[in-house]
């Protein structure tokens, strides 16, 4: 039988047995039990073969139908009975689930679509000035208050922040580098922590500064030590004096 | 008039926190009926101007000015950020089933959707769309969810009668069920 | 022309920090020239328009959306006005980014909320929400803030650990049911 499966997934039995449905194009209420069980079992078992973790409520669908299978196969020997024992069609039991499920799954798509509109609306942030002065008297605000207005801040636009007009800084060179600490370590009576060295974090800054003290070591310009493993290190003028 | 001008203003300045009519009344020494009519008037009136960038949209008793939907891909092109993921299938059902039923515990819910639903409950709560709304009067008491404002911002609802109605299973599709039922036994008969 | 509703929406979402004509530009595949031409008469449009109730002005090169100077009064009885809230939206914004990034410094939360935020941390403070809890290892050293106790106890949890999750968590989930109907499918085809 050429059957083609949608990759998608599924939002529980119910969904699933919904796809099958509409695969088998056969209605809600007229379930052929037997058909749409053969085919619940495949993906079960599938799932299972491929060591996927099944949710029990599909197993527990599963024997749910299996139920209705074996019945639907009993030879049916109650035929003078049926007339006064109206016994419920387990198919209409279920045919009431799906189409309950269905119109909350068609809900969901309605919702979506008024999420989507929703995404293309823009705010801004309040004005500063109106940041209350008062916010006092017992607090009356609840976790699902902040997590809304988490939400509302996210739904807000951040926009690229305009090209400020900033200062250049000056062009940096490891020479430049080098004697500026020199001077720095000169004018230190003591010897100086090696972070302390990095007066900025900036990254271009923080190669330069480290080249250059690895020149000036090389020259024996600077002295480097420690007291132990993992202590500090510290740097101090010296080594050539010369 | 220059009311409108004043209550843009407001609006302008008070950005996604929104005011109610009743707080633009007290500041503009108005009714709240005359600032709704007022309100009202501008919601129609900013949506029709074409020269407009903003409209005014309500959703609870808040007013709020926002862009203009239609400018969406503009104000997307200059954004930092990409847009907060949309809901997930799960999250969207339960949700759904929450906001027809509420208040509504977890079981209601499960029963309804066939699966577990600890994770898409926990994701609505969190994104501030549902919340706890005390507890039911049933063993063990459990908890009760209803959405919140939060829930109304996010879907663009006035309120919860807002919302699309719920497609009851129709007619035709009864009919339909009839017509295969003599098909089905025949198959069955082979 | 529907030029002005774009720059419009442009300037609404851009806040206090202003667009430039160069960015709007780009955005509008405009040129320069066109786009200052633009805002030149909405400037003006924006002036004499009695309806409206806010104006473009320019500094230096940078162009933003304001509410009209004679409104004034009116914003300064708004803020005056006692907020029916206890905590402002924007003081909820911040406690939130506090609370799931602590210890953070100021400079993070305005990156992640957009604008100045001295007063949310200063009214969050004084309501002992949050609190300092050290220095950055940044330069200046600027101040960490982390949540309080007292927070705790105002929002009902347990530990800061009891906060739920803010993203839904499950891509994973998705991308093995992917897998498994990839797979589902060859099985078929076999």
């Amino acid at each position: 039988m050429e059957y083609k499966v949608k990759i998608d997934s599924f939002e529980g039995p119910l969904d699933l047995l919904l796809h099958l449905i509409g695969q088998l194009e056969i209605d809600i209420y007229d379930i052929p039990v037997s058909e749409i069980t053969n085919q619940y079992l495949l993906y079960v078992n599938t799932m299972q073969q491929l060591e996927l973790d099944v949710a029990s409520e599909y197993l527990v669908m599963a024997a749910t139908l299996i139920a209705m299978k074996s019945r639907s196969l009993l030879p049916d020997h109650s035929e003078e009975e049926e007339d006064f024992v109206e016994e419920e069609d387990p198919r209409e039991e279920l045919a009431r689930r799906l189409m309950e499920y269905k119109k909350y799954k068609e809900a969901a798509g309605r919702l979506h679509e008024l999420e989507e509109e929703r995404t293309k609306l823009f705010s801004r942030p309040p004005a500063d000035q109106l940041f209350g002065s008062n916010e006092e008297g017992p607090l009356n605000v609840s976790l699902f208050d902040m997590l809304g207005a988490f939400q509302k801040m996210t739904r807000r636009k951040k926009l690229a922040v305009p090209p400020r007009a900033t200062v250049r800084r000056e062009e940096l060179s490891v020479e430049k580098r080098m004697n500026l600490l020199k001077e720095k370590l000169r004018l230190s009576k003591e010897p100086i922590r090696f972070d302390d060295l990095f007066d900025s974090h900036e990254r271009d800054e923080l190669v330069v500064s480290f080249l250059a003290i690895l020149e000036l070591m090389k020259q024996n310009e600077i002295v480097v030590s420690q007291k132990g493993n993992f202590a500090d290190l510290y740097v101090a003028a010296g080594g050539n004096q010369t | 008039m220059k009311h409108e001008s004043i209550i843009e203003s407001l609006l302008f300045a008070a950005g996604d926190e929104g005011l109610t009519a009743g707080q633009i009344a007290e500041v503009m020494e108005l009714t709240v009926q005359e600032v709704q009519h007022i309100l009202q008037s501008m919601e129609r009136t900013f949506k029709q101007d074409e020269m407009r960038g903003t409209v005014v949209t309500s959703f609870g008793d808040e007013y709020r000015m926002m862009t203009k939907g239609e400018n969406a891909a503009f104000i997307q092109r200059l954004a930092e950020k990409p847009s907060p993921k949309t809901l997930s299938q799960a999250a969207l059902e339960t949700l759904a089933i929450i906001a027809y039923n509420q208040p509504v515990t977890r079981i209601e819910v499960e029963e309804i959707r066939g699966v577990k639903t600890e994770r898409p409950i926990a994701t609505l709560c969190a994104r501030g769309l549902i919340e706890e709304a005390g507890r039911a009067d049933a063993p063990g008491r459990p908890i009760l969810y209803a959405t919140t404002n939060e829930f109304l911002d996010a879907f663009q609802l006035k309120s919860i009668t807002d919302l699309p109605p719920l497609e009851e299973s129709d007619g035709a599709m009864q009919q339909e069920a009839d017509l295969f039922f003599g098909r089905f036994e025949e198959a069955l008969e082979d």
